[in-house]
């Protein structure tokens, strides 16, 4: 019954219809903006009977700054500060995309050791937002320690950030031609030694929060996501991983030099809370590993930049392209258009959580217990920056 | 209150709300509180200082500072600043980065069911002149418009350590007893009811909310 | 007559000393917790500035006569429950008034506490003091019958309900302790124990990202301040009450101080490391092992 | 991809196929052919994820240009299908009985670009903005510098570069 959504009612369309609002059997309360278990600044319109949800309506829109607009009045230069505060968490996935779609529309190559460095630091940037969710995943429940361990962990990852981009959450690394700057003296070192005491931290972690009864009572059968669910409602990333599908950009369309790492797809079954968490949990091994394969594979030295064109009066042609990585939430796509003006003609993003807050969402939390809807909400990892832009 | 007070009290005409709902809000005027003698307010102020409560809303990309700030890192705890999740028990509100007009409506309706004496940080370049969110049709550019601001700290995202800093002006500020924020929002009421009610079109909540 | 007077002098001192302890108690708590965190926490000394703010913060709504009176019931609850317990067995000046009340009194007073709360809150309006009113009473008849199977479980092995008397049955050694002379008991009353602290995986009551933060979450200024001092007071209370009818009394402060420490840190040590129950979990949880526990104390006691 | 599309050519009229890149590809079908050949292309091609719907104001012509983004996890072929809807009646046919978060794509472009989806469900409800009263603002002609700095009391003092001559000095002093 409490916090169990089973797959075949979850399939119908909400049943506005049959319930009478005004009947006195339910209550109608809002959860958010203003409210400690909504992830970011977004609003539940819950109505619930007893502690249980009979249906919901999200409200996002309350962190719109109308991204798109803004960058069809800036030049492509211009735009790079922009993308980067798209999604707070993960800035690099939107700097990178929107540096390769203007490469390819502009044709404009880049050095085999920018690549490189994009590639740490898009594994980099996934490992730091991993390291937040699980925190947050933990302290929906109501395990608060994890979530100061992991936090502080992340901050050592933004250290690095830091001393590699000048920045320590927006980093504004990755230009149309290459990367900013190449790594510092030293800095493969640091980065394997915190690599490694976030590798020790995951550990305790399990013990923590994986071999824990009451963590399992809470994540098992909570927000069941049915394998036909996943490509009705645009499913992705670690949600649709764990629900059985072997789908991940990094593999499906590979760019940047994920072609040359070698890693395999983790797969689940039965995607609920406590599936979806165990995959990301792995999904953090993974990504350590992949760093540690990059920081091998990597040329020791090479041009890092080529410079574009003079990006003042910097036209690039027409055309349109739709470039996509994969982000610690799943597909994060830019769908970015020119008209051989110095602006942008469109720029559109595609945030894996436009499918996961909204639709997905309101579906996953009919018939669970409120005291489960934050453990819901973080266990879609839901981040509502990226769907309004 | 007294009953001469009762008979000298204004009261607001709500014009967005429907009138079965005007039954249900509170339609007086707030009025400005009265402090205490110099000494007893100074003790008070110390005390006030030492303990901060902050609102936890993260109304902007700000707050993704504030999680470093409250966990092991950067430990704001040992400050006497803590998060408090509802606004009638929180004395500081952290307005984190750019606010959109859709944010802004909550925002004044927080700030005004905290209880006085509250205190208001702005976070980030947004919340002074707009930030790069200037020219955007969805973000306000000053904040002091709409609600009273103690301190601002500028930066894009300002690092825990300025947020801290900012934490150690506000504390000057409350132990010198500027304290009076509410008062004047409330001296003010007019001027700021017009600014926000400029932008927030569909205000379908009590003029002030108790 | 001067006796009475004495002794209601006598119990003010003991009371705030109590009140005292608590805090300090609650700054060294968090503290604990903060190094857990891996931080460095707040200063020992913190909760006293959280009261003395929060009495100092102006109120400017009301919810009617019952939304006053909620915390004050809470208030009285914890000092009643403190005012009927012996915390130093012996000491004229921490016997209080245990000699005029009994364990049901106690007891009866460790509840109403929470009922009058439920009433407060209730008129606070907010949705989530009505769902966590709901939660944290159903949570309360959960823990209660282990509570009381245990303590009738003592009161059949002490023949007595008067807790000087049950204190008196367990001095001279540890090996007269109710914990090692019934340890179902002991085992039933701890556990129900941590669901009376409200400490993870029972802090369902005030869960911050289910209901922030439950019944209180219209309390204000002095309102919150006497919810504040009543944490202090009923912790210390409860614990007080616990070390008597358990670990066999204290005959002195230290020992007194010592137990009842050891006895919190169960709480606390359990509280860091597990994430919350959800409400119909907690309750099955204590109609499971610590209701077979308390059971077993009966018949155990019943055999002896 | 190329006998897919020698396939969809029998069925539904294709205006335009452009090879962006490797395994990207855009095509432009007629707006009534649109919905039919997205049915057909997600049941029988297995252009079974949808990831993006959206629209470009295609001012100069008088028309709106919806993009939707189609993905096949077989093929790993990402496909777009660009259709174009007349600019002063913008009424399109919804998808959301194909995916169900076009509902919420759908949502978003009645409210940023006035195109309406008849059918969709809550269509007309605000998804975004609050009490928005000006003409939707992801339009072309719509200025959002100018609607900003008429409403939101911009700070005075704030001086703007043109930004041509600033970076010229910064980054280019040289002179290209």
């Amino acid at each position: 019954m409490n916090g169990i959504t089973s797959a075949h009612h979850t399939h119908t369309p909400q049943a506005e219809s049959s319930l009478d609002f005004d009947s006195g059997k339910y209550v109608k309360i809002w959860q958010g903006p203003q409210h400690p278990g909504v992830t970011g600044n977004m609003s539940l319109e819950l109505y619930i009977s007893g502690s249980e949800v009979v249906q919901c309506k999200t409200h996002v829109g309350y962190l719109h700054r109308g991204f798109e607009k803004l960058m069809e009045r800036r030049r492509f230069i211009q735009n790079f500060p922009l993308v980067c505060r798209i999604c707070v968490p993960e800035p690099d996935t939107n700097e990178f995309l929107y540096a390769s779609a203007i490469e390819e529309l502009a044709g404009i190559e880049v050095p085999e050791r920018a690549l490189w460095l994009r590639t740490l630091n898009l594994e980099l940037s996934r490992l730091a937002s991993f390291l937040m969710w699980i925190g947050g995943q933990a302290g929906a429940f109501g395990l608060g320690t994890v979530g100061q361990w992991t936090m502080a962990h992340r901050d050592f990852i933004l250290d690095l950030f830091e001393e590699l981009t000048g920045g320590r959450v927006y980093h504004m690394y990755m230009l149309p031609g290459g990367v900013r700057a190449d790594l510092p003296h030293g800095f493969d070192k640091r980065l394997l030694h915190v690599i490694a005491d976030a590798e020790k931290l995951l550990y305790e972690i399990e013990k923590v929060v994986f071999h824990n009864a009451v963590f399992k009572k809470r994540a098992r059968g909570l927000g069941v996501i049915s394998q036909d669910m996943v490509d009705t409602y645009g499913v992705v990333g670690p949600n649709a991983r764990a629900a059985g599908f072997a789908r991940d950009v990094r593999k499906d369309s590979p760019y940047a030099k994920y072609s040359e790492l070698d890693f395999d797809i983790i797969t689940g079954t039965g995607s609920d809370a406590w599936e979806r968490a165990r995959l990301r949990y792995l999904e953090m091994h993974q990504s350590i590993a992949l760093i540690r394969q990059i920081m091998e594979r990597m040329p020791g030295t090479g041009p890092f930049y080529n410079r574009p064109p003079n990006v003042l009066h910097w036209e690039i042609p027409p055309g349109q392209t739709y470039v996509k990585a994969e982000s610690s939430r799943g597909e994060y796509g830019y769908y970015v258009v020119t008209d051989g003006s110095m602006f942008p003609r469109r720029v559109c993003v595609r945030g894996p959580s436009y499918a996961h807050a909204v639709t997905l969402l309101e579906e996953l939390i009919v018939s669970v217990d409120i005291a489960d809807i934050a453990g819901l909400m973080v266990s879609l990892h839901t981040c509502p920056p990226e769907i309004e832009r | 209150m007294k009953k001469k007070d009762r008979s000298r009290r204004e009261f607001l005409e709500n014009a967005g709300l429907s009138d079965p709902e005007k039954e249900l809000f509170c339609n007086a005027k707030p009025r400005p509180s009265k402090t205490l003698g110099k000494y007893m307010e100074g003790f008070l102020n110390w005390s006030r200082a030492n303990s901060l409560w902050i609102l936890g809303y993260g109304t902007g990309c700000g707050a993704i500072e504030l999680r470093p700030l409250m966990t092991a890192r950067y430990d704001m705890f040992r400050y006497g600043i803590a998060p408090r999740p509802t606004p009638r028990q929180s004395t500081v509100f952290i307005i984190g980065g750019y606010a959109s007009v859709k944010t802004l409506k909550r925002i004044v309706r927080s700030y005004e069911q905290m209880q006085d004496p509250k205190f208001v940080m702005g976070l980030g370049s947004c919340t002074i002149n707009g930030g790069m969110y200037w020219d955007s049709y969805n973000t306000i550019n000053r904040l002091d418009h709409y609600i009273p601001v103690d301190v601002y700290i500028t930066g894009c995202m300002p690092r825990p350590e300025s947020i801290i800093a900012g934490f150690e002006e506000l504390k000057n500020r409350i132990r010198k007893g500027y304290t009076q924020g509410a008062n004047q929002y409330i001296n003010n009421f007019d001027w700021y009811k017009r600014n926000q009610k400029q932008i927030i079109k569909d205000w379908n909540m009590p003029d002030y909310n108790w | 007559m001067e006796n009475i007077l004495m002794t209601v002098v006598y119990a003010l001192v003991s009371l705030f000393i109590i009140t005292n302890y608590g805090l300090l108690l609650n700054g060294v708590v968090r503290k604990i917790v903060a190094r857990v965190h891996g931080r460095f926490g707040p200063p020992v000394w913190q909760p006293y500035l959280d009261i003395i703010a929060t009495y100092s913060k102006r109120t400017a709504v009301s919810h009617g006569v019952m939304f006053l009176l909620g915390p004050v019931f809470r208030l009285a609850g914890g000092i009643g429950t403190y005012l009927f317990i012996p915390a130093v067995f012996g000491s004229a000046l921490f016997s209080n008034f245990s000699f005029s009340g009994d364990l049901l009194l106690v007891m009866y007073f460790v509840f109403f506490g929470q009922l009058g709360m439920a009433l407060g809150a209730g008129e606070g309006g907010h949705p989530y003091s009505a769902i966590g009113v709901g939660r944290g009473l159903s949570q309360m008849t959960a823990f209660e019958f282990p509570f009381s199977l245990s303590v009738i479980a003592l009161a059949v092995q002490h023949h007595t309900l008067s807790i000087t008397e049950i204190v008196a049955a367990q001095q001279g050694g540890i090996a007269n302790w109710t914990l090692l002379t019934n340890p179902f008991a002991a085992a039933a009353g701890i556990i129900a124990l941590l669901g009376m602290n409200m400490h993870s995986p029972f802090d369902i009551v005030i869960a911050p990202q289910e209901i922030p933060i439950g019944p209180p979450v219209e309390m204000h200024s002095g309102l919150l301040g006497m919810l504040q001092t009543n944490r202090a007071v009923f912790t210390a209370a409860k614990l007080v009450l616990f070390m008597n009818l358990y670990l066999g009394g204290a005959a002195n402060i230290p020992a007194m101080i010592a137990k009842t420490f050891a006895l919190y840190m169960v709480s606390v040590v359990i509280g860091v490391s597990f994430p919350r129950f959800r409400t119909e979990q907690s309750i099955r949880f204590f109609l499971k092992v610590p209701l077979v526990l308390a059971i077993l104390s009966v018949i155990y006691v019943t055999l002896l | 991809m190329k006998t897919v599309l020698k396939e969809l050519k029998k069925t539904f009229s294709i205006d335009s196929v452009l090879q962006q890149k490797d395994r990207t590809w855009f095509i432009t079908v007629q707006r009534e052919h649109a919905v039919p050949l997205l049915n057909h292309l997600q049941s029988i091609q297995g252009f079974t994820h949808l990831s993006l719907l959206t629209a470009v104001d295609r001012i100069e012509d008088n028309r709106f240009e919806l993009a939707y983004i189609l993905f096949n996890h077989y093929e790993k072929v990402t496909l777009g299908v660009n259709v174009l809807i007349d600019r002063d009646n913008p009424v399109m046919d919804s998808v959301h009985h194909l995916w169900r978060h076009a509902a919420t794509h759908q949502r978003e472009l009645n409210e940023m670009f006035g195109i309406s989806f008849p059918q969709s469900p809550r269509n007309s409800e605000s998804f975004i903005l609050e009490g928005w009263d000006s003409m939707p603002p992801m339009r072309r002609d719509f200025d959002t510098k100018e609607y900003a700095e008429d409403r939101f009391f911009p700070r005075p003092g704030r001086t703007t570069n043109d930004p041509a001559s600033f970076m010229k000095d910064k980054l280019y002093p040289e002179g290209e």
